[in-house]
């Protein structure tokens, strides 16, 4: 690849490395979590990276936005079917995030403790049984 | 229309009309009928894919919402609406999901009893994604099915709310939402370029583009999700977790049907989509080859030093699919018509595994195998399907999975087939050697599995011993069916899944019977159970050396979700290093 | 793995990872000038086919509308599986129970505050009713409209207090709306099959550009998606909320539960 | 490119970094819905209206609440013990 030389990095390949940033962010905080409502939160993020990017792909310089109502149809706009796709994940990771938060709680109550380090989901067995 | 057109999208729509229905009258429903409708909606979804099959013989049937034909945009490329598209084989897919959907519940008949209907719209949720998955032929309407089949599973999983269960479904939650983003990701990049999701056009745009580094990013970002839920390893690390604590009739459809659609939707994309580049045909035939045989190899061996009988048949899973991507990834047409075979067969026996290990958490009240020494005295018929199926694991050249494993070999290197056929023989002495000591109390000291993780849990008691015995007999018996009756349509299934206009591929006609598996599974079954007590000094080196080497293994399954994370941005890393080379 | 290798192995798997992804954003059409088709296809075709101004609705309501169908049932899985999860170890099998549960202690509230929360919590569903009724002409619709409908219950929640919160908007409603408008949709989907047309044709007629009714089946395809929406995250707030109450606050006298 | 995108896209950055970096989970949340906004204003400079109205809604109002029920469970119940 020529164009990998330092020096040559394009602006314009800005929002693809950020979502990569946030994506590589999301994935440090969830290893390193100690705490499982904080790994939720470092998720919200990681899944941001796919908004950035995909809101990026579609944008386009010097167009409005998608809906013709002050402008007339045919006036220069950004791409609509990214804008479709994430808006409705948006709403979808609200509800997983949800989950994943209801599931903490309950794991909560059950083991009295939330440190990822310290959950596992079957355990050794017990010394007894040799 | 014809009738098979219409007929098409009411594969989904039914189960999603019916989950819905059952919500919104979910407090005013007598608990019996959510049961009864599920089965019957699950009975229709199969009678109706089984029809689409029959009708697709004929050529593709296609559906296009909305009557969004690809010209109704006058401009040739692009394609405004969603297809939906069925070829022979996955429009049997879809029917062999519905046939496992309705097993399961008739298995799970009486276990849900006191809640709300929500088992059961949870369940029609997944079983209308994963029709949905088989049959579209686009790709973000793919990750739309494949993102609900997987939220589905997440609250499927922590249904039992036992400590477990919780635990594995948040790690299962974690794992799977990042593989989602990425396959997000990678259908992003992959409009950029193409500027469609049909896979059709999609396919012609990326044979026109040639080599390219946003192609191959796109893929691999798809691929990576897609063998997450296949779990391929290093993506694996989930499904032995998940698995061993979702509720029995849930492990039944996981592991019977979920995780090989995985495999079943990268066979497609690679067949529909990506045929045109080298790039990609490049990372099929070497990564992920070689990722398919350590798949089959680690988790076999995995499998066999497992005690608790749901992470056995977990990781035999996981082992199995990892035959299966060798498959995939020899790309020929006899191993891809052997690829599907292997997805029917391996479901069916591995679905009434489950429902074995289910029917003695229910009955027993654990499912570990040395906890439940010689507890199985009287139960005949689990007794029956789990000895059944281990033998079909370990290579009974009979059934469906046998064909499959003889059209797979035809195009597989020596290596790679000692590799699978070793696998094979651990899985199924795996589960032999639990079905001797469970039903037969046949003994040997315990070897490395005395060390693997377990659990003290149950299942809902005081169900029908015939209503959970009858659908693991039953799935049993077809997984027994010779191939050679599906053969012909096989051919056609195989040719259709690259070119829908095709002509059906002649198959081979059964080859020699191979007992060299059976053989390996019967040395290894015999091994596990006339293992004595080490006593002289090389005995205790050799079983320390075992041991240690075992701990190791177990220590890489460590149930910690950030591990698992690591081990997933490994994997991608992986792909980075066989894409640059 | 200890906590230092895992994240050592992490760092090296980033590193390989590096490269390939700037590989990868270097080829990327350049940032504001994308070359996919799709999309000016649907800016430049979409108004006259189905007489709507905003595009994001066209795509989401009527050219991509079964994908918006399996994000809604997404919706319903998470928040079922919340549900569960939360009821299910509150030891509530009947969902009846969770939408009475009287004899909270209810702290005084300053006539003052609930006058103004009444007030907010009525405009935010004005609000989000607007936002989800002009998804056709205006940015907004029923996903939004639904979200900010929904957070008005918490404002509610501020005035009311909790007993009157809780008789305000029961649990089984708001699984009705939820289901119901899932269900609005798949019927919305299905039905043009019996009529022997492709599932979720636009047939019904498609008013003027501009107006409020504006797209034939994408006002219908909305109000079911907005229901639905609402109801589940007001589902979601209501079944969350209820866990920051202690247990053991107020025993539920068996005779008011039957 | 205009400025304020940049501008923007680097406050994502950094705000996403920020919610990784607050360990102490009640201090995330006022990181996430920071983060939200930042996503909203980004979304609408993009010219995605309909996204960041939905980012708003629930970025930085619905999310952040669910997580300040969930946290109010959690110190219940670590009281209770």
């Amino acid at each position: 690849m020529s164009t990998l030389s330092p020096g040559a990095l394009p602006i314009s390949a800005l929002p693809w490395l950020v979502a990569a940033w946030l994506f590589a962010v999301g994935l440090y905080g969830i290893v390193t979590s100690r705490h499982c409502v904080h790994l939720v939160g470092c998720l919200t993020v990681c899944q941001s990276a796919t908004y950035v990017l995909l809101l990026g792909l579609g944008y386009v310089r010097e167009a409005g936005p998608p809906v013709f109502y002050d402008h007339p149809p045919g006036t220069p706009a950004v791409d609509p079917v990214v804008q479709a796709l994430v808006l409705t994940d948006i709403v979808v990771g609200a509800a997983v995030t949800a989950l994943l938060l209801a599931i903490a709680i309950q794991v909560q109550r059950r083991r009295g403790t939330l440190d990822p380090q310290a959950l596992r989901p079957l355990r050794p067995p017990p010394p007894s049984a040799e | 229309m014809s009738l098979s057109e219409t007929l098409l999208p009411v594969a989904v729509l039914l189960p999603l009309g019916a989950a819905t229905l059952m919500l919104a009258l979910a407090h005013w429903l007598p608990p019996r009928l959510p049961k009864i409708v599920a089965i019957f909606v699950a009975l229709a979804v199969c009678a109706i894919c089984l029809g689409l099959a029959h009708a697709s013989l004929d050529g593709p049937v296609r559906h296009w919402f909305g009557g969004w034909t690809p010209d109704a945009a006058h401009r040739p490329g692009v394609v405004l609406g969603i297809g939906f598209q069925a070829d022979p084989a996955s429009a049997a897919l879809a029917a062999f999901c519905g046939l496992m959907f309705s097993a399961s519940f008739v298995f799970a008949w009486g276990y849900f009893d006191t809640e709300h209907a929500h088992f059961h719209v949870l369940m029609l949720l997944f079983l209308a994604a994963m029709v949905g998955f088989c049959l579209t032929r686009d790709l973000f309407n793919l990750f739309v099915w494949f993102e609900l089949m997987s939220i589905a599973a997440f609250a499927l999983t922590a249904y039992p709310l036992g400590r477990s269960a919780l635990e594995g479904a948040f790690t299962f939650t974690v794992t799977n939402a990042l593989a989602s983003f990425l396959m997000l990701a990678g259908t992003g990049l992959l409009y950029a370029r193409t500027g469609t999701f049909d896979f059709a056009t999609m396919g012609e745009a990326v044979a026109r583009t040639g080599s390219d580094p946003v192609l191959t990013g796109g893929f691999v970002l798809v691929a990576a999700a897609l063998l997450t839920k296949a779990a391929i390893l290093p993506f694996h690390l989930w499904l032995a977790d998940a698995h061993a604590v979702a509720p029995s009739p849930v492990s039944v459809i996981f592991s019977g049907a979920m995780v090989s659609l995985g495999l079943f939707g990268l066979a497609k994309l690679v067949a529909q989509v990506f045929s045109g580049s080298a790039d990609v045909t490049g990372l099929v035939h070497g990564l992920l080859h070689g990722l398919g045989l350590a798949t089959a190899l680690v988790a076999g061996v995995m499998a066999f030093a497992q005690r608790h009988l749901k992470r056995l048949l977990a990781f035999s899973t996981i082992s199995h699919l990892g035959i299966m991507l060798t498959a995939l990834s020899a790309g020929t047409d006899t191993a891809t018509a052997g690829l599907l075979l292997y997805i029917l067969g391996h479901g069916l026996t591995k679905g009434a595994l489950f429902m074995v290990a289910g029917t003695l958490l229910s009955l027993r009240q654990s499912a570990d195998e040395i906890v439940l020494y010689g507890q199985g005295r009287g139960l005949w018929a689990p007794a029956l399907a789990m000895i059944g199926g281990g033998l079909l694991l370990g290579g009974l050249p009979l059934g469906l999975m046998h064909g499959a494993t003889g059209l797979i070999e035809r195009s597989a290197s020596a290596p790679a087939q000692a590799i699978t056929t070793l696998a094979t023989a651990l899985t199924g002495a795996a589960i032999l050697r639990a079905a001797a000591r469970i039903f037969l109390r046949a003994s040997g000291v315990p070897g490395p599995e005395l060390l693997a993780p377990t659990e003290r849990e149950h299942e809902k008691p005081d169900r029908p011993v015939w209503l959970m015995a009858f659908p693991a007999l039953a799935l049993v018996a077809l997984a027994l069916v010779p191939p050679g009756a599906a053969l012909p349509f096989l051919g056609a299934a195989t040719a259709r899944l690259h070119d829908p206009s095709a002509p059906p591929l002649a198959l081979p006609e059964g080859g020699s019977v191979n007992l060299v598996p059976l053989g390996l599974t019967a040395a290894l079954f015999a091994l596990a159970l006339l293992r004595r007590r080490a006593l002289h000094r090389p005995a205790r080196a050799v079983t320390r050396a075992e041991r240690a080497g075992f701990r190791a293994l177990q220590a890489l399954h460590s149930g910690l979700v950030g591990d698992y994370v690591t081990w997933m941005a490994v994997g991608l890393a992986l792909f980075a290093l066989a894409s640059a080379l | 793995m200890t906590p230092r290798w895992r994240l050592l192995l992490l760092a090296l798997a980033l590193l390989v990872l590096a490269p390939a992804v700037l590989r990868v954003a270097l080829t990327l059409p350049a940032f504001g000038a994308p070359t996919a088709a799709l999309g000016q296809t649907v800016n430049a075709l979409a108004p006259e086919l189905r007489h709507v101004a905003n595009m994001v609705a066209a795509v989401n309501f009527d050219l991509r509308g079964i994908d918006t169908l399996g994000e809604e049932c997404m919706l319903l899985c998470a928040v079922t599986g919340a549900t569960v999860l939360l009821r299910g170890a509150r030891g509530e099998h009947d969902t009846a129970r969770a939408g009475r549960l009287p004899g909270r202690p209810v702290t005084p509230r300053a006539d003052a505050t609930v006058l103004v929360c009444r007030i907010f919590a009525t405009l935010t569903l004005m609000v989000g009713l607007s936002v989800a009724l002009h998804g056709m002409t205006t940015p907004g619709g029923g996903f939004q409209g639904g979200v900010i409908a929904a957070s008005g219950l918490l404002l509610l929640y501020l005035g009311e207090g909790y007993a009157g919160w809780r008789a305000l908007v029961p649990p089984p409603v708001l699984v009705a709306l939820e289901g119901g408008g899932a269900l609005l949709f798949v019927l919305c989907a299905g039905l043009p099959l019996l009529a022997g047309h492709p599932a979720l044709q636009n047939r019904l007629p498609l008013g003027e550009f501009r107006d409020l009714y504006s797209g034939g089946l994408m006002v219908l395809v909305n109000a079911a998606v907005a229901l639905s929406v609402a109801g589940s995250f007001g589902l979601l707030l209501v079944e969350f909320l209820e866990e920051t109450r202690e247990a053991g606050d107020d025993p539920i006298s068996d005779e008011e539960d039957r | 490119m205009t400025l304020l995108v940049a501008a923007l896209l680097l406050l994502a950055a950094l705000s996403g970094l920020l919610v990784v970096l607050s360990r102490d989970p009640r201090r995330q949340i006022f990181a996430m819905a920071g983060n939200g906004l930042v996503l909203g204003l980004l979304f609408l400079a993009l010219q995605a209206p309909d996204v960041a109205l939905s980012e708003i809604a629930v970025g930085t109002a619905v999310t952040p609440l669910l997580f300040l029920a969930a946290l109010a469970a959690i110190r219940m119940d670590r009281a209770k013990r």
